[in-house]
This record gives C-alpha cells, structure tokens and sequence, in this order.
C-alpha cells in the first residue's frame, strides 16, 4: 500500500491542507488506489506548503505546493508512485533547503505521526528518557550542564544551572514548567515543534522532572494555538496510557503528570514570572527577583520553567550524550538553534543550524532574498523587543555574543525582514504601542512610558520640537531600560533605538543633523 | 496617607537570628538577614525616594523610584526587592541615579492633577514629596497626551473619598486591603496604562466587598484615598498617641489633631496590639465624641416625669451625695451601690469601686463584664488560677490550629481577625463551634474552615464534653502534660468523667445536632494538629453554662498540652475595650483588685490602711440582684458610670421596672441613653479623647489613654467620682490619673510594677508585671500554672431551662456585626449608620417559608418574656429553628424577649438562648410603641429643660 | 444573563475548581460556551473558588481575550505583528474594515462578524495571517480575504 | 427579694456541683459558692425559706449545703478552707 504524507501543521493547514487531503481520499477512492496518508508535522519549507510526499523505495518524494485543485492532475501523473509532475520536487531530503540544515531538535517534525507513539519510537524517541532513568538527578543535571545548553526562550541562560537551583532548594513539591507561550512575531518553531512532534517535548519535560523529582509538570500554552493544543492533549493521553507519564513512569516507581493550561491572549505572560501568575489563576503582572522561580516559583515551590525547544532539546543530549550535543556551535552558543525565516522573505520557514551561519547565509542562501523582489531594507531579530538591523549588519553571525555585540539579541531565534518599503520609523512606533498594549502595568516605566513613546514620536513624525523630543525618546528609552521590572519594557528600546540610529532619515533627520 | 509623625522604613522589618553588615553610601549599616536595602538604608537615615514601598506592605517593585547602585551588579535593582548581603557595597545617590528618578517623576506627573495647592494632601503627599526630592523641574511630555485626569471620583463611603484622577497605581491600597485587612475588596481593573484601581467589579467603594476598615486609606501616598475630615479641614498639626475606646483588642492610634479638633484617628505602627490596622469603628466613627445629642450640663429631676432642670456641677455632686445619704440613712447601707463601665479607664473604675466599698461602706459594686464575661473570670480562675486570657494576640502566629468558639472576630474584633485570617492564609487549620456560619467559615479568598461544628444553642457544654470524651478515648491526651503540670486526681476523676459514654460524639450528636464524625474530626485535629489556639467570644460565656463551658474549655487545652507557651491557650474575646480593666480593677461585688476575694482579711487589711476606712468582709449584690432587691424595695439608688442597661440588659420589662421602683438613678454618660430615660440624676461624662488614663484590652494589655482635648463638660469621668465621694464626706485627693495607677499599683501584687512612666517608655504592659516580671508577662502559665496546679473539673452537661415548644418552636440566638457596637449609643451617631440602619432577624428560608414569610418582611418575635417587631432577612447562614439579631439598635427591643435566665456561677445572663415565634405582622410590638412613646416623652423633657447660662 | 446561562456558569466551575489555579481554566471555558464572560458570572465564579469578586474581576480584565459581550458568530482576528505588517497587513486590515463595515473591537450590524487584532498566529512563515475562529489562514490578500468569509459563513448556514 | 428566684439560682449552682460523685464534697462546692458570690441578705432570705417553709423545690445538694454549712452561709463563721 502506498504511503502518502500531508502536515496537519497549521501553517500547512492555513494554505488549504485540510482541503488537499480531502482530495487525495476522494481522488484514491473513485480511482479505487488504497492508500495510507499520515497526518505529519511541517518540515518547516512554508513556500511549498501545502506539501505531499510520499514514500518511495528511494526516500520520499515531495510535490508542493500542493492546491486540492492540483489533485486529479497529480493522481494522473502517478503521484503515489513518486511519478513526474510540475509541482514535482524530487526526494523531499535533497532538496537544498533541508539538507543544509542540522536537524537535531526538530528531526522528526515533518516526518512522523505526530500523535503516534510507535512512530515517535520507531524514530528514536524515549531513548533518551530511557538513559536518563538509569541515572540520579545530579547525574542528569550534570549532563545538561555538560552539553552547554542554555535557554532557547530568549534569555538564554544556562539550563544546567537553574535545573540545579531547582533541585538545591528542598520542598515535597516541585514542578516543571514550560513556556509554550511563543508570542514573538517571527517566530513558530515551538509551535511546529507541539504540533508537529510533541513526544518529544512530553520526553524532555519527565527528565527534567526526574531531575529535580518534580513529579507535576505544566505546558502554559498560548491560546492562540488551538491546534497545537489539541495535538499536545491527544499525545499526553496517549503517553499517559503507555506509561511514559503518570504515577509509574516507564515501572521506574518515579511519577509525573502533565497538563496543559492555555494562556488568555497576553504577551507578557512569556515572561516566566507572569506566567507563573498566571497558571496560578491570578492576573499575568510580574513578580520581582529574587526570589528566583527555581527557588520559588510555581504555588511558591520550586519550578523550573523552560521554553519549548530548551525542553525539546534534552532527549537528544541524552540520547546522544553532552558531548555530541556540545560539538555543535560556537563559542559559549552550544547546539543548533532553530531558526525562523519570516516577514517578506521568498522562502520561510525554519532552518535549525548550529550557532554561528551570518543573517546573510539565512535571508539569502536560505530566504532566497525577499518575496516581494525589493531589497531587503532591515531585518528585525529575536520579535518585536529585538533591534532591527540595516542590510550593513547582516554578516553578523547568528551566536547569542556576536549580536549583542551589535546591540542586538537572538531570542527566539525569530527573524523578520522587511523590504525598501518599510517606514522604519512606523515600526520604531509600533514597538512602543506593542509595549503599550501588552504592558501588565506594574512598574512605571513601562506602565506610562510606552504610552509616552508613542506620543513622543508622533509628535517627532509630526516634526513638533523634533529636536527636543528626540532627546526625550532617547531619555525615555534610557528609564525603561534600566528602570523597567522586567524585560518586556527593558527591551522595547531595542527596536526604537536601533530604527533611529541605523535608520535616521524615516526619523526626518538629515544624515548632518546633530542627533545629540 | 501614613500618620504625620512616622518614619517610613519601605518595607517591614524582619526578624533573623542573622545579622548581615553592608555599606550604604560608605557608612556601614547592620540589619537582620532578609531586610531589604532600601529597610537598611532608612534604618542608616538615608533616605531613598519611593513611592510603591511602605513599611506596612510587603515589597512590590512598581515604582522604581528606589533604584540604587550595588558595586560588581549590573544595573539598577530596586532597593525594596533586593535582600541585603554580607558586605555589599551600596550608592543610593548618583548623578546616574538621579537622572533615572527624575525620568520616572517625569513620568508620573505627565499623568497627574497640578492642583496641589488645592489638594487635601498639599503639605503631607509623597507623591509632591518625591517630586521635590528628586528635583524635578519640567515634564517634558506636556499634558495634551493620554491621562486619566477626568475620571470622576467616588465618594460613596461617608469617610473618604476615592480620586482616581490622582491615583499613580501603586497598588498600595490593593495590597493594604489583601495584606493588612485580608479582605482582598480591591484590585487592579485591566492593564497597561489603562490599570486603574478598582472596587469589586469596578464598583463604588460601598457597593463592593470594602469593609472600610481604611487600611487603603492609610496605605495611599496621595490624596486618591483620603478621609473627608482632611478633605473638610485640612492637614492636622500633631499627633497624640491613645488608644482605641471599641472593642477589646485596643488599638493603638495617633488621634491627628488640629488644635483641640480630631482630624483623622491614624493607627499605630508600633501599638502592639494592632500595628498599625484598625477596623471602621476605631478609625473613622469618632465623630460622636463632638455630637450635638452630647449632654454638656448636669442636670437633675425630682421624678421621671418632671423636665430636667440643668443645675453647676457643684449643686449635681451636692444633690447625689445628699440623695444617697439620705437613702442611706433610711434604708441602711446596703441600699445603694453603683456599676462601673467597661468603656472607662481603668483608673476611673478603680475609683468607682472604692467609692462603693470606701464612701457608700457596702460592696454592691458591679460592672458590665457580669452580662458578658463574668463566666471567663470564674472558669479561668477556677481552673488556671487567674481571670484571663493566656496568650498576647501575635501568639495566634504561632498557632498551627485555631478554634473560634462563641464568637465572631471578623465582626466583633476585625482587626485581630485581620491577624488570625493571615495565619489561616499561611496554612493554620480552624475549627469554628458556632450556631451559625460567620464570615470566617468560609471567607474569601481560600479561608475555610476544616471543621464547623453547627451546634443548637445551648449545647456548648455537651460539646466540649465530647470533645474531651474523643481525646481521651482515643489516646490523643498529653498525659505527659496533664500529670505534671495539673492535680492528678483531679485529672483521673475528671478523666472518667468525661470518658462516659454519655459524651460519646454519636450520644452528644442526639444533643448538639452535630454530626459524631465532626466531633471526632475536630478532636483529633485539635489535640494533633499542633500548637492549637481556643479564640472565644459570648457565644460561650452568656448561657446558663457559662463559666461550665469555659471550664470545659480549660480542660481541654489542659489535657491536650496546649497552655504555657506561644501558639496555645484559651483566650477570650473581650467585648468592650476595657473589660480586663474593669474586672482587673476590683469591680466584682466579691473581688478586690486582682481578683482577691474581699473576705480575705489580709487583703483586706492591704486596702483599709492605704483607704483609711474597715471594709465590709460579705459579697454585695451583682447587677441583676441589684434589680430584684429594687423591685423588692431593699435597694433605692444607683450610680451609674457609662452603662445603658435598660438597653444591654435582659428582659429590659423587668430591668425598666426596677429603675422606676428606685428613688435615685445617677447616670453618668455622654447622652442621654435609654437607661438615663429613668434616670433623676444625669452627670455628663467625658470620652476616650477627652482625658488620661490607660485602658487594659483582651490580652491583658495595658496602654495609655491620652488627654487630646479637655472634657466638653468640664470634668473627666474620675473626677466626678472623686467629687462624688468628697461630698459623701469621704476624702480623696488625685491630681492626676498617674496617681490612682500608683495606688493601683500599691495594692495590686500582679500591677505592682505599672506606672504611667513606664507605660510611656514600653507602650504598654501586659500584666502581671512586677519584681518577677518587670516588662510584663506575654504569655501566662509559662511553666506552670497561677494556681500552681491546674485544676481539672468536672463539667456536667446540663441542658437550659430555656426549651423550645409549640409556642415557641425556635431558639433566638444574638450577636453583633461589624460597623455598629454594642448597644450602638456611639456608632449610631456616626456615618457607620451607612452600613446599619436597623437591627434585622435572620431567618432560614425553610422557617420562613413555614410562617409565609418574605425577605424583609415585617415580623413579630416573641418570647416568653416578651415580643418585638424586627425586619426579617432570609438567610442560610443559620440552620433551620434557629433565628439571630442583633442589639445595636434601642428601638428593636431585642432584650425584651430575651429571657431572666443566667449562668449559674455568675448570673451572666443567657442571651444566646431565647426560645422564639416569629409571625408576620404589619406593625411595632406594644413594646416597641410604648417604647416610642417614652422616648418621646424623655425627649421632650430633655428640651424642655431648664438652662443656665454657660 | 438567563437562567440557564447561570447554572452552566456554575456547572463549570464546580466541575473544574479542583484543578490548582483553576480561575483561567473556568474562564475559558464559560467564554467557551457562552462565547464570553458575562459581569453575572464573576461572582458566581468567585464564591464557588471562595475567591473575591475583585479578584476574579482584576482577572477577567487582565487578559485580551475576555470579553464581557457577546461577539457575532465568527470572530475574524487579523495579525498586526511585524511579519505580517512586511507582508501587507495594514493594507488587509483596512480592506477588512471597509468590506465588513466595522472597526476592531466591534461586531456587524447583522452579528455575523467581529474584528479583533492579533499578534502573531504562528504563522509568520505565511504572513500575512488571519483567524477565523479556531482556523488559521494564510498569505492572505483581499481577494482571498473575500472568499474565506463566504467560505465561513457557507458553512455556519 | 423573690424567693423563688434565689431557688432558682441555688438550683442551678447545684446543677454544676452534681457532677461531683461524693455529695458532701458537692455540697460543700455549692456552699462555698454560695460564701462567696451571695450578698449575705440573699443567704440569709434563703435560709430563712428553708426554714420556714422547709426549702420547698430546692436540689438536695442545696439543702445539705444550706444544712451543713449553715454558720458560714449566714456570715457567722469564716469558712474553714
């Protein structure tokens, strides 16, 4: 029987998938051909979506993008045989796209069941918990440690380290959490990530929970995600079933539950504090530090709080081993990260390399430059708190301390491009009403500030004392980097400032003004 | 706004064994571990601008005005959030540091009124304070941008104002309402810039959960919470420390005053019996002290029905020693007597007292405390060896178990709730034994009680057997305990006792109504739960068994270990603010001060040498003895000091009848109160504000009562008295009430080291203090007992004569709620009528269904004793056949049902147990209209009175 | 509010307040079924999880996606992050506006839409995005702008 | 005063001290609580009643207080505790 694949992924799906899969069953059935479709994740290759393949003796064949008006043509060409067609793109791993990639988080997203356990085993998965098992939580700390990972949510600090915390403050209860609150514009790889493989983030969470004999673990999830929440529900009631969760995990005598919780529609709540409040039941404001969540996080217990693909990434160290992990990347950017092409870029999608490539490798080599044909102008990196950088930066290279050596920061690995016709400073102004809508309103200078940045540069927009509101922008900018509580108003400066030094004119400043 | 002498240290001092040395600003500064730097900072007299903190609240980091450098951190942490470390090096100004402040001021004010000089808080506002701290001099942002500067104010409570416009969003007052009150009333409504603080579903103040306790009030640090006298009159000048005259827990406040006028009562942080909250009453409701229905002249009549006629102090003093003389010397000595007040000072009961015993020779001296807490007196003292409660109020955070019996602190003694509704929010488990539901049962957010054992009233003693039964049965006695630090036989015989299978829970389940498994549930949680703490009120002590069920009580913290350290004990809730006081003081027709019986000759001796008189060995009469010996002609005149009980007695038919069978009535008091109506003689006394003295609260503290204005009459209440006896020919001579305290001291062994000069330096004392206790005794029986051994006894379930029948199928049981107090002579001339305007029955919706009765609904009550008419309000915080009101108002006559019956030991009497009908009706009981008509009546003579000029 | 409505309210706290934190998944689920929160519910809410009305309204208020009336029968929310606005968002918003007659945050005449801005859908890959619903759409124009809404309200016929 | 109110009052002091199994220890339990919270003209009414009308309706453990401790309970002699 042949083997057809189509995402259920919801980028997949918000190109029509749902209807090319209706398609294909009713074409096989008025042509009587059976066939097997397996609902996969999205190999991430956005401009071929809605993308069939299917299986082959020599590999998969992918046809792309695939509209369920394509569908007869497509049977008539042979497609179950991997037969030739216009919209035929040979085997799915030579194209250049994926095969220049290094997947190693997101090996199997695209390629499996996502909801089938035996799927999900037959491509390595639960190795790594099986290791893991076998070993103390010390041991399992100290190989995170080894392995140099360091958190993928934006902050990236060291995993091994707050796992450490977290298991060096003594309480009965414990708990892991995971931010699956993806807010940041540009980026998807944890959602592909839910929706595509998530036993491998179940996987990485009862490890961290063996770690620090957490034995309660909650996904916050943001609402916007409906199907990744569908997806993560079926695949823990399935893990539950086969003893990978529960009060028994795997006969090892060691519990863990997992549940699901949906954000309300905040951005803030991707700060860990506020999502703490959050999954509390209270209102997402933020908590000062210390204390730490690690020491008193979640109900006031210890928790470790990870990102999606930081969770993600720990069955593969201990399947593979710390080492292996660690020989990815460069300098103190251990592993691969996946990367997310988005905005006006010919080809999004996600590209996970290790540390290192330059924007250019991405937005061109990967991109293929920008959809529209224009020249790409500025790319914004790490969402909407991420500076926004002219076309002279892009041969940084893509590690957490090469960019903020240009006062920029990788966060999420989230890259947005914009073509010559973007008004830089209309994004330097929606930066600040972004801060101003989603600010939780507890610390002054971003309850007031973002409110006043806004106005401040209409008014600069409107050339009233532009002079002196220049300066008092620059000001305010100041008061929220180091005078906000946390990183939402800290950070709003990033993309204000970063428009107005490398893009002044959108500002209305002559390339000889004085601009302090 | 915070008192406006205080030093604010941002956030609350902490307590360590460790001590931690850092630098601030280059000088070296040691704090406990865990303070926070800006707390060392304000303790090293550097004073760091801030806005969000307050030492009353924990930290909150919103602000950012308290920004500080830390030498080898990156950044500029909040001082208020960031825990101080060993040698840490701190810069809390720099020119960096400064233009960050300034920034955020900018900030601020761009979203604020410039209307200072006409805002209530121009002067004393910490907004304009930090304004001017960090110098700033222009905002920069204009204010054509977003504000909030047209939202409208509310100012639905009658005692402050909320001005949104002015808010900045701290969430002072959110966070006062949740961490200082526990009533979670306010939060904050959306986000962003739009956050603004709201009441309930952004409701006004009185439509939402706010309890008023003012805590928001105290907590803002503008003029956006701000109490209307300071609205009407401006900033007060001074401030002087006094304590609250309501209930039992005695807050300490700073009366904030303008000349000789109150402008706002501001808690005190350092009143250790409140730090710094209160409740509605003692914060805002003092406005009766300058109430025009005040009496300022004495006054005299021959009969009740003549008008007064308002006569000089000398010829009202001349008039009462001659009546009394005159009785005296017709009817004998023991004709006459007097009650002192609960509501006076200490020194001023003291005084009454010794006039009884020393000018009128007899001891027919009473207090209000025989028709409350009498039965703790006599329990306490039987089985522990002194007449109070065990612990200091802080000992409730140490209590792992709290039983609330009898009693409704969130009602009765808010601001100790406040204290006991954190330390259930921290995990204590509660047991509440109450015929009804109150608020602590279930009380948002997360309070509920382990166990509510919902007995029928009357029952306690059944109860509390059976409680004792559990624990002794099951093992769970701390015999350990039990044998060493009590009389063994008295415990094997009291152990047998109560091992009965008549106190059984499934026997005593048949009695009480509560089901076995709950009694044997909260026995075990009692004796196991840890430290476990017994809070009650007069839901133990005004019943027929009484002082049996405050004996009970004992026994049971005895046998289960839980007395003589923090965390323990059995404490009542006193009522009024000076009950201790007064009992302490010798106000007991059988005690000297300190409880010494008076046929103790030696004890006697003690006082006939310091008076100069021969006491009488024999008891006197005890109020509602005093009653019957008038209405039997044995007993002609009373001198009343601040006490109503034609309203707060029983039975006010037999009460009223026995005022008109006595030739003269002295009444003492600020108005002129329903027991005044029958009074011949009305000297106008003085309130809490208006003199010195100290008053003694629930835990045996002592604290100073100061003089803020002279008495609107002219005299204090303790010179009246001392007038009093000088006219009967008897000498006394105080030129201060610091005297009588010496006195007091003189011939009190557990007051023995109490001076007003002492009081001034400690803030209070809690007795006993003396040689062996020089600062005073927190917790009592700490090693053992007063007594010596605690004595076991044995309390036989004795079911009330008070029953139910087909008459009347129903069991009234009474009690009081939170803005009104007792029998509401003050707070019913306040604005807390806002919450209060009639006393209501409470009725179960089956029982009211019965009778066809709806919400609101007139209805008839009737005893045997007699009938009122009150609104009726369904409600199922009761169970079915049981109904409950309160007293606070004159007109519902609520003890003219109630009934003569009364504990055995003491004749307090039984309130909690009226058996009742309740009928629909259209109009007032006869009572009740007779009752209006001699109000009137009373009244009309009262205006009709003859003046003099002043 | 009807009846009805105040039962379900309670069903489905009693049903999900044992859950630690319980207050956001109730609230998701009454707007769930009810399509939004009504005032009515806060209280009903806030004695079965023995909370304050404040607090659950300090909640209720706190979160974008409650809402307190009603919306028309297919929520439109149209992404205004910055990938989207690189790829025409602005110029999809305002012809969303124009073709439906409404500005966010209000429905048409006829209930049938509402408008709501987003930020991010997760689909950044295909900007510009929208939701109707639960369903996500991508690289969105007018035209198929105009053909998802007969699309949707097709299928709700 | 109302005899039959005192009658009621001693009644119900007997009530506590019934509990007591040996009745002398009782009686002289309620005697002394008689000493000691009595105004003595209330005593006296009260011995007087069982005097003369035989203490009609009072608790055993009332009569053989008043019986027992009849000096001290009129005030005629200290109590010998």
């Amino acid at each position: 029987m042949n083997t057809l694949y189509i995402p259920q992924d919801s980028g997949a799906l918000s190109l029509g998938a749902e209807g090319v899969a209706r398609a294909v069953q009713s074409e096989a059935r008025k042509r009587g051909e059976e066939l097997r479709l397996v609902r996969t994740g999205s190999r991430g290759l956005y401009w071929l979506e809605p993308l069939l393949e299917v299986a082959t003796p020599s590999g998969r064949v992918a046809y792309g993008p695939v509209s369920a008006s394509d569908v007869p043509s497509l049977f008539e060409a042979g497609v179950l045989r991997g037969g030739s067609h216009a919209l035929c793109l040979g085997p799915i791993e030579e194209l250049p796209y994926l095969k220049q990639q290094e997947r190693m988080t997101l090996a199997r997203v695209g390629i499996t069941d996502p909801t089938s356990l035996e799927d999900y085993a037959a491509h390595g998965g639960f190795r790594g918990l099986r290791n893991a098992l076998g070993l103390s939580g010390e041991q399992i700390i100290k190989e995170v440690m080894d392995s140099g990972l360091r958190g993928r949510g934006g902050a990236a600090f060291p995993t091994g380290i707050k796992w450490k915390t977290a298991d060096a403050t003594p309480s009965p209860q414990k708990y892991i959490v995971c931010n699956a609150d993806e807010g940041d514009s540009g980026t998807f790889s944890d959602r592909m990530i839910m929706e595509g493989d998530p036993f491998v983030l179940i996987e990485g969470m009862v490890i961290a929970g063996l770690a620090i004999g957490a034995t309660q673990g909650y996904i916050y999830l943001r609402s916007e995600y409906p199907h990744a929440y569908r997806v993560l529900n079926l695949a823990i009631e399935k893990a539950q079933s086969a003893g990978y969760l529960g009060g028994d995990v795997l006969g090892s005598g060691k519990s863990f539950h997992l549940e699901v919780r949906r954000g309300a529609g905040s951005y803030i709540c991707g700060e860990e504090t506020a999502l703490l409040e959050s999954l509390e039941g209270k209102r997402g404001v933020i908590r000062y530090r210390p204390p730490l969540p690690a020491v008193s996080g979640l109900f006031g217990q210890p928790t470790i709080i990870n990102n999606v693909i930081t969770l993600a990434s720990v069955p593969l160290i201990f399947d593979r081993g710390a080492a292996f992990y660690k020989n990815y990347g460069t300098g103190r950017s251990r592993g691969t990260l996946p990367f997310q092409l988005a905005g006006n870029v010919k080809r999004g999608g996600l590209v996970e390399k290790a540390f290192g490539l330059t924007l250019s490798e991405l937005l061109y080599d990967f991109g293929g430059g920008s959809f529209t044909g224009r020249p790409i102008r500025a790319v914004q990196i790490g969402g909407p708190l991420g500076a926004y950088l002219p076309e002279a930066l892009f041969d940084t290279p893509l590690d957490y301390e090469a960019l903020s050596g240009v006062q920029a920061m990788l966060g999420h690995g989230g890259i947005v491009a914009f073509d010559d016709t973007v008004d830089m400073a209309s994004m330097a102004r929606f930066a600040m009403e972004f801060c101003a809508l989603e600010s939780c309103g507890k610390c002054t200078p971003c309850r007031i500030g973002s409110t006043r940045g806004v106005e401040v540069i209409d008014k600069i927009l409107r050339n009233r004392n532009r002079k002196g509101n220049l300066h008092l922008l620059r000001d305010l900018c100041d008061i929220m980097v180091s005078g906000s509580l946390c990183g939402l108003g800290g950070l709003i400066p990033n993309p204000v400032l970063s428009a107005l030094k490398h893009f002044p004119k959108d500002f209305g400043i002559e390339e000889t003004e004085e601009l302090h | 706004m915070h008192a406006i002498d205080d030093i604010d240290y941002g956030t609350p001092r902490k307590v360590s064994d460790t001590m931690v040395t850092l630098q601030v600003d280059g000088s070296a500064v040691t704090v406990p571990a865990g303070s926070s730097i800006l707390y060392a900072a304000q303790a090293a007299g550097r004073r760091i601008p801030k806005l969000c903190a307050t030492d009353s609240l924990e930290a909150f980091g919103s602000c950012r005005l308290c920004l500080v450098e830390i030498q080898g951190r990156r950044g500029y942490p909040a001082s208020c959030t960031t825990p101080v470390e060993e040698g840490m090096r701190v810069r809390t100004q720099t020119p960096r540091l400064a233009d960050l402040r300034r920034g955020i001021m900018e900030l601020y004010i761009s979203d604020h009124p410039l209307d200072c000089l006409t805002c209530p808080a121009n002067g004393h506002c910490e907004l304009q304070d930090m304004a001017g701290a960090v110098g700033l001099r222009e905002v920069r942002y204009g204010y054509d941008g977003a504000n909030h500067l047209e939202v409208p104010k509310d100012e639905s409570n009658p005692y402050f104002t909320f001005d949104p416009s002015k808010c900045i969003v701290c969430s002072r007052c959110v966070r006062a309402c949740a961490e200082v009150q526990g009533t979670f009333a306010l939060t904050i409504d959306g986000r962003g810039f739009a956050s603004k603080v709201s009441p309930g579903q952004r409701e006004s103040f009185m439509d939402s959960e706010c309890v008023s306790c003012g805590a928001c009030v105290q907590a803002c640090p503008t003029a956006t919470l701000m109490e209307n006298s300071v609205y009407q009159m401006g900033q007060p000048d001074r401030a002087v420390v006094t304590t609250c005259a309501y209930c039992g827990v005695g807050c300490s406040f700073k009366a904030e005053v303008k000349g000789d006028q109150v402008v706002r009562m501001v808690p005190n942080k350092d009143g250790h019996a409140n730090h710094g909250h209160s409740c509605v009453k003692g914060r805002f409701a003092f406005g009766y002290t300058t109430h025009p229905d005040r009496i300022l002249k004495p006054m005299l009549r021959k009969s009740i029905d003549e008008p007064w006629k308002e006569v000089s102090w000398n010829d009202a003093i001349g008039y009462v020693a001659g009546e009394f003389k005159r009785i005296q010397a017709g009817h004998g000595s023991d004709s006459i007597g007097a009650i002192t007040s609960s509501r006076c000072t200490n020194e001023e009961t003291f005084l009454v007292q010794k006039l009884v015993r020393a000018a009128f020779g007899n001891n027919n001296v009473d207090t209000c405390a025989r028709v409350c807490h009498s039965p703790t007196g006599y329990g306490l003292k039987t089985t522990l060896g002194t007449s109070a409660g065990t612990q200091a109020f802080d000992s409730v955070e140490k209590a792992g178990v709290i039983v609330v019996i009898g009693a409704s602190p969130t009602d009765g003694h808010p601001v100790f709730a406040s204290r006991m509704k954190r330390r259930l929010r921290e995990g204590a488990k509660l047991i509440v034994v109450d015929p009804r539901a109150i608020d602590l049962v279930r009380t948002p957010p997360g309070i509920e009680a382990a166990c509510h054992l919902q007995l029928q009233p009357g029952t306690n003693v059944a109860l509390i057997n059976s409680l004792a039964h559990v624990v002794v049965t099951e093992g769970l006695a701390n015999e350990a305990f039990a044998l060493e630090r009590c009389e063994p036989a008295d415990y094997q015989k009291w152990k047998a006792f109560v091992s009965q299978q008549t106190y059984a829970p499934e026997q005593v389940e048949q009695v009480t109504g509560v089901p076995a498994a709950q009694i044997r549930q909260a026995a075990r949680l009692y004796a196991t739960g840890g430290n476990a703490a017994i809070y009650y009120g007069l839901g133990v002590t005004e019943h027929s068994q009484g002082s049996t069920m405050v004996i009970g009580m004992a026994n049971l913290a005895m046998v289960t270990g839980n007395l003589g350290r923090e965390g323990v004990g059995v404490n009542p809730l006193r009522g009024q603010n000076n009950v201790q006081g007064a009992c302490d003081m010798g106000s007991f027709p059988h005690e000297l001060s300190g409880y010494r019986h008076i046929s103790d000759a030696g004890v006697r001796g003690l006082f006939e040498k310091e008076w100069n008189v021969t006491l009488n060995p024999e008891p006197g009469l005890r109020i509602p003895n005093m009653f019957d010996a008038a209405l039997d002609g044995s007993f002609k005149a009373i001198y009343i000091q601040g006490e109503d009980f034609a309203q707060s007695d029983p039975n006010t038919q037999h009460v009223e009848s026995a005022l008109r069978a006595m030739e003269c009535v002295v009444v003492q008091d600020l108005f002129l109160n329903e027991t005044a109506k029958f009074a011949h003689v009305f000297l106008p006394g003085s309130t809490f504000l208006e003199k010195d003295g100290t008053f003694t609260n629930a835990e045996r503290r002592i604290q100073r009562v100061r003089k803020v204005m002279p008495p609107m009459a002219g005299l204090a209440d303790w010179e009246i008295t001392m007038a009093i006896a000088n006219a009967m020919g008897y000498s006394m001579h105080y030129d201060h009430p610091s005297e009588i305290m010496d006195e007091i001291a003189r011939l009190t062994p557990t007051l023995r080291g109490v001076s007003f000069e002492k009081l001034d330096r400690l803030g209070s004392i809690q007795w006993p203090c003396n040689d062996n206790a020089p600062e005073g005794t927190p917790t009592m029986h700490v090693g053992q007992f007063v007594r010596g051994k605690g004595k076991f006894t044995m309390t036989e379930y004795v079911a009330t004569e008070e029953r139910t029948s087909r008459k009347y199928p129903l069991i009234l049981t009474t009690g009081r709620i939170l803005s009104q107090y007792n029998v509401g002579a003050q707070t019913r001339r306040t604005g807390n009528v806002a919450w209060h305007q009639e006393d209501v029955l409470e009725i179960h919706a089956h029982d009211a269904e019965q009778r066809g009765i709806a919400d609101d609904a007139k209805v008839s009550v009737a005893s045997r004793a007699g009938n009122v008419v009150l609104t009726a309000r369904i409600s199922d915080r009761i169970q079915p056949g049981v109904v409950y009101t309160t007293f606070h108002h004159p007109v519902s006559g609520t003890n003219v049902i109630t009934t003569d019956n009364s504990d055995w030991a003491t004749n307090c009497p039984e309130y909690k147990v009226t058996a009742v009908e309740v009928s629909p009706v259209a109009r007032h009981s006869e009572w009740q209209r007779q009752h209006r008509d001699f109000t009137a009546r009373q009244q009309a003579l009262l205006k009709e009175r003859e003046t003099i000029e002043a | 509010m009807p009846i009805e409505s105040g039962e379900a309210i309670a069903r489905i706290a009693k049903a999900l307040k044992h859950k630690p934190g319980a207050l956001l998944p109730i609230l998701q689920e009454i707007q769930e079924q009810l399509g939004h929160i009504p005032s009515e519910a806060v209280p009903i809410v806030a004695s079965e999880l023995n909370l304050t009305r404040a607090e659950v309204h300090g909640v209720v208020s706190f979160y974008h996606d409650f809402r307190s009336e009603p919306p028309g029968r297919h929520v439109i929310r149209i992404c205004q992050a910055e990938s989207c606005q690189a790829m025409g968002s602005a110029v999809l918003t305002a012809f969303a506006k124009t073709h439906l007659g409404i500005d966010f945050h209000e429905t048409t005449a006829d209930a049938a839409f509402s408008l709501e801005p987003v930020y991010c859908l997760g689909n950044c890959a295909c900007s510009p995005a929208m939701a109707v619903g639960k369903e996500v759409y991508g690289r969105m124009t007018p035209q198929r702008f105009q053909e998802v809404l007969q699309e949707v309200a097709g299928k709700s016929e | 005063m109302d005899v039959q109110r005192l009658v009621k009052m001693a009644n119900d002091i007997a009530s506590f001290f019934e509990a007591e199994p040996d009745t002398s220890k009782g009686a002289r339990g309620a005697a002394d609580h008689l000493k000691n919270f009595w105004d003595p003209r209330m005593r006296r009414q009260l011995l007087s009643y069982l005097d003369e009308q035989g203490g009609a309706g009072l608790k055993s453990i009332v009569l053989e207080a008043l019986r027992q401790h009849r000096l001290e309970i009129a005030g005629q002699q200290p109590p010998d505790r």
